[in-house]
């Protein structure tokens, strides 16, 4: 019998820890200096972020968004690995080039990377669904995005085409409510983001971004829809942004309690831990435990990238182009 | 009389200046109101203008920049904002083709007085798609003027003179600017758009250098001044239009002139003037014409790399000794 | 009393007769060579231009299609003046400068002008809309488009803004079914072009594009909404292209007996005629009249526009700028 | 052994043969269907390699560059097409900073084998929007290259070696070519990407001229022979990677040059190689380096303005005789 999200509410509750804990040790770094301020906390966001990447088979592909790194992590890029690239070493996956926000590509785990200007994947979604049918096999792509980047046109192009030619795209934003001081209802016309697939032939789904369970359910609703040819989905995930757009955002746009109420009610770790705690799944020894023991985990992971290595100056002319044709 | 204030303050007093005497006069763009802009340029104006006149915007570049021209032709003096220069890339239809071409391709029966801010260049990590000082893309670009200040004074004088401009002005402000402090005359002034500005007097070579790199070359002609080279310091203040005849003039008498940005060499601000000064001025030549400028590659996130990459005030220097060898 | 739609069918056949004799007329300067082949008939669709543009007061503004010249024609643009434009005579509205396709403005009128880049218009029309609120008037902007061209970003990012802003813009879509070659449903996921109005918080609306009165009146109410302050209305017009896409386009894409069907049932001049006759509110002998009274008008302003002048080089260099700032 | 083919025809060919051997090569663009593309560049491939590989999309220019990228970094090989070059600008952002940044940015792991056809050039009253030659506006783009094919030889090559390429090509055939007949060698064969190509040899004044004017500047020389000034002219195929090597060495055997474009002389593909001759090849240079091309303002509509802003075979010969006044 197939396994369904219900059974791995254990799972996803360490997923969000690493995540979570990662990005704390993380802000540390950021503390002292040794990492620019330019990273975009995911904090709140995690449920939507391991419920959706763990919806994924091994081939697929995923185009994740800027905020935090819950997508890498739970896809599989090694925790060390994440803190060299934002120390800038070369034994990160940018190899000692990208370093602060995130341009993470990991072929092997079908992670192709992310676009500086927001909105820029959408259409590159498009193109690695359409290479899937070229070339014959069942992939499907995710591509994630924030509720204010859905307002770019490049969204309205690519759902277009995906939609038309039912390709195997699974369509998720991260509705938190804000795009830096933007908010939701004051720079978007739809009700729900999700009613926009109506305009693009696909089904939209609406989903409680706080709860792995349910978007990991309604994202691996739609990858099978998807890999079997029942073409895009667009699906809205409810969360909430529990720190500012980037380290050191002074918030001044957002109602002081906001954030508060936020962390006391839509906390997805909290929310998990609860239930599984109400319903007798775990023990609080046996949360601490997973807590603990990602915890050390990261620390591990922490220290060897340290300890890394800052690349020389001809890094700067590597990977231009693939092929040298210097005349 | 002057005061000395931020290039920042400068910038917000044109806007409220402007936006004080014409009521048709109004921004939009990405937080740009109860934010103040994500680089604190529009601060306070919100506060003082109103919602109606200080709009923030959908992440809609492409709507920004043609709703823009929109009420441009009818009535309005818009100013609008990129967030980051290199968004030019993601509204380039609307800048290079709408803009530009839409008064001359209707036969000039309209005009379109609209600004469009959008601030450059590399300061520290923010990645090849947040850094880069796109000016170069518009010399092709008739109908559109483009200017760069690199001083507070400039920074003002020039977007009050693109504000009141019926044609549409392209403003990159340079982000690593911000905080610069400098005089700025009291009272209401301007900066005409398209008229360099000879920053420093010299005989042995013409120093060409924009925005952000202007400092740098002052610094380099201070070095040289100490070498017995006397440097001529030049900041065009843009690209379009570009004073020529300034060059020109002081190339005839340096003989050596270097040009210095923070773009790429390779496709930057300097090949164009570069181009024009070998076949108008090619006479007065003693040395070949250097340009200083980043390496032909993307801008590194890494701010470890970055700093390898945005040129420094060694490397005009190093054009300059070169070209002025036989002088020292 | 309000004149009703139901009461201007006269004049409504009288513009569509225009429209179709100014092309006609038209059609034959491109065989004479006189006028360059890069003209898009707008035969078959002068029922949507008609009925859309006679819904405007003095004061709206207008983005037109590329399709035809029924918009400006219809919107007052006289018929000479029209003829010069295309002869590339400076009595023209760009002086000389355009001919062939159609970038004619005529800030008078309000006709704002047309983008080659379509789907340029959007963001334009909403710029007008802003510009008519932040100058406290009480002016629409009407802005006509392809169904091919709906699939541009540029429109979700107007249209998201139109909405959210509660803008004085009517976006009206003229679905002819081709864009060039491609059809409308290999190309549109959306059931419907105006499926897409509830992504962008605004009423849409699917109208019969052959039927002037109904056209007219879907997008009186839509004005008069903007108008008053109701936001912005997506309408759909379901019409036809009679004939390719421009001159000489072999159209071998389209099945043969497509044209000929549509050109039987589906002209909106022979429409009007019919029901005009059956419902006994005109005779033939009226309708025969119109159409020889807009013929000659057509004629003599044909004959004025070929007396016209071509301009002279410095034309070229001027209107780039309003001002000039050589140094 | 050759055939004599047109332009055409020759991409055409290499379409189809790249196609036939490497089943992950597609296209996508608009109407490049059963209609085979507005200029006929595509005819018969649809009905030769059926709908999914020949694909027409909707008119979403974001979309075609974007997805040809996603597409080159998953296994395949695509070749999109934009309709007309004028289009590059709606879809900058996908060119400039996704295809050719891209790699980069993402640290060398991905390749992005993509090639974007976009047809370019004033073919008689198609507009500002319709007419232009865009290729300077990625002189400054790294990452990417970037040809224009002036013979049917080259087209078909260059396109060949635009495919095989794990690097993204822009790829800019002239419309006003399209009908051009020319000798194609037999067999398969690749025209090396960035390598000039010296059309005719010369010891007075070297010619670069590109695409379309590479066919005026022959019959330029052609004239300037009667007269007895021999010209070197070298088609230099495009911009990136550029053979500077070339045509420095030419200067430095002919003392003279004359860039020729059709894009307008101000922000054109020929200020770049001025300024690298400028620099590297100044002590060769007996005169200006002369530029021709078009004014610096938009394409007008009409045919009859058009014909005074596409640049001449007259003005080349112009340009010519001025920097060799003193040769005869
Ligand atoms: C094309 C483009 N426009 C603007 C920006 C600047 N920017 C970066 S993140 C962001 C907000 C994105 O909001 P949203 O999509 O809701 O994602 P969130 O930050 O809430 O996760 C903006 C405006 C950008 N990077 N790219
Ligand atoms: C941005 C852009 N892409 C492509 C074209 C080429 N083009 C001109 S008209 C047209 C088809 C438009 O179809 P539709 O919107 O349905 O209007 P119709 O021609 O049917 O009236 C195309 C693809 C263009 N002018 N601009
Ligand atoms: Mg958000
Ligand atoms: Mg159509």
């Amino acid at each position: 019998m197939a396994e369904t999200a219900q059974d791995k509410r254990l799972d996803f509750y360490e997923a969000m820890q690493r995540c979570a804990l990662w990005e704390m040790r993380l802000l540390q770094m950021v503390e002292e200096g040794q990492v620019s301020g330019f990273y975009h906390s995911g904090r709140g966001q995690e449920g939507v972020q391991v419920g959706a990447v763990l919806a994924l088979k091994p081939q697929d592909y995923l185009l994740y968004g800027h905020r935090g790194c819950g997508y890498q992590i739970t896809r599989g890029v090694p925790l060390d690995a994440m803190f060299s690239d934002f120390l800038g070493h070369i034994e990160g996956p940018t190899r000692g080039l990208g370093a602060g926000t995130i341009h993470i590509a990991s072929p092997e785990l079908g992670i192709l990377g992310q676009a500086g200007g927001v909105g820029g994947t959408y259409a590159l979604a498009v193109g690695a669904a359409l290479s899937a049918r070229q070339r014959g096999t069942d992939q499907v792509a995710l591509c994630m995005f924030g509720e204010g980047t859905a307002n770019r046109g490049t969204f309205h192009e690519a759902a277009n085409a995906a939609g038309v030619w039912k390709l195997p795209v699974v369509w998720l934003c991260e509705n938190n409510g804000w795009a830096i001081s933007a908010s939701f209802r004051e720079t978007t016309a739809a009700e729900r983001i999700a009613d926009r697939a109506i305009g693009y032939g696909m089904p939209g789904i609406v989903v409680d971004g706080q709860d792995p369970v349910a978007v990991n359910a309604a994202v691996s609703e739609a990858v099978e829809r998807a890999r079997n040819g029942g073409g895009p989905t667009l699906i809205e995930a409810l969360t909430a942004r529990l720190r500012g757009h980037y380290e050191g955002d002074a918030q001044r746009y957002r109602a002081k309690d906001e954030i508060e109420t936020l962390k006391r009610e839509r906390d997805p770790i909290v929310l998990l831990a609860n239930v599984l705690l109400e319903e007798k799944l775990a023990t609080q020894e046996t949360l601490d435990g997973i807590q603990a023991r990602v915890a050390q985990e990261v620390d591990a992971a922490a220290k060897r990238a340290l300890q890394g290595t800052k690349p020389t100056r001809d890094r700067i002319f590597q990977y231009v182009y693939a092929e040298d044709h210097t005349p | 009389m002057s005061r000395v204030i931020k290039y920042n303050v400068a910038i917000r007093e044109a806007l409220a200046e402007e936006m004080e005497r014409d009521s048709t006069v109004f921004m939009m763009g990405e937080d740009i109101g109860v934010m103040g802009g994500v680089f604190g340029m529009t601060r306070g104006l919100y506060d003082r203008f109103g919602k109606q006149r200080v709009i923030d915007t959908p992440i809609s570049e492409t709507m920004i920049v043609g709703a823009g021209v929109g009420a441009a032709l009818t009535g309005c003096r818009p100013i609008v904002e990129l967030q980051y220069a290199d968004f030019v890339a993601v509204a380039m239809d609307e800048i290079y083709n709408r803009a530009a071409k839409w008064r001359y391709m209707h036969g000039g029966r309209q005009n379109v007085p609209l600004t469009i801010i959008a601030p450059e260049g590399a300061v520290g990590g923010v990645g090849p798609e947040h850094s880069q000082c796109p000016e170069a893309l518009f010399w092709s670009c008739a109908g559109l003027h483009v200017v760069t200040p690199a001083t507070p004074a400039d920074a003002k004088g020039l977007l009050k003179s693109a504000i009141r401009s019926n044609d549409p002005v392209l403003f990159l402000p340079h982000k690593g600017l911000a905080a610069l402090q400098g005089e700025v005359p009291d009272g209401e002034y301007f900066v005409p758009l398209g008229k360099a500005n000879t920053v420093r007097k010299g005989k042995h070579l013409t120093i060409v250098a924009w925005s952000a790199m202007l400092h740098k070359a002052l610094k380099a002609a201070d070095v040289l001044a100490e070498k017995g080279i006397e440097a001529e310091v030049i900041d065009p203040r843009g690209i379009r239009p570009f004073d020529f005849d300034a060059v020109v003039e002081s190339v005839s008498r340096t003989g050596r002139l270097v040009l210095a940005h923070e773009a790429p060499v390779r496709g930057g601000p300097g090949s164009e003037v570069a181009a024009v000064i070998a076949e108008r001025a090619l006479h007065y030549l003693e040395a070949p014409i250097m340009r200083v400028g980043a390496p032909d590659i993307p801008v590194p996130q890494s701010v470890y790399l970055e700093r390898m990459v945005v040129p420094r005030m060694e490397e005009i220097l190093a054009a300059a000794e070169k070209i002025c060898a036989e002088l020292v």
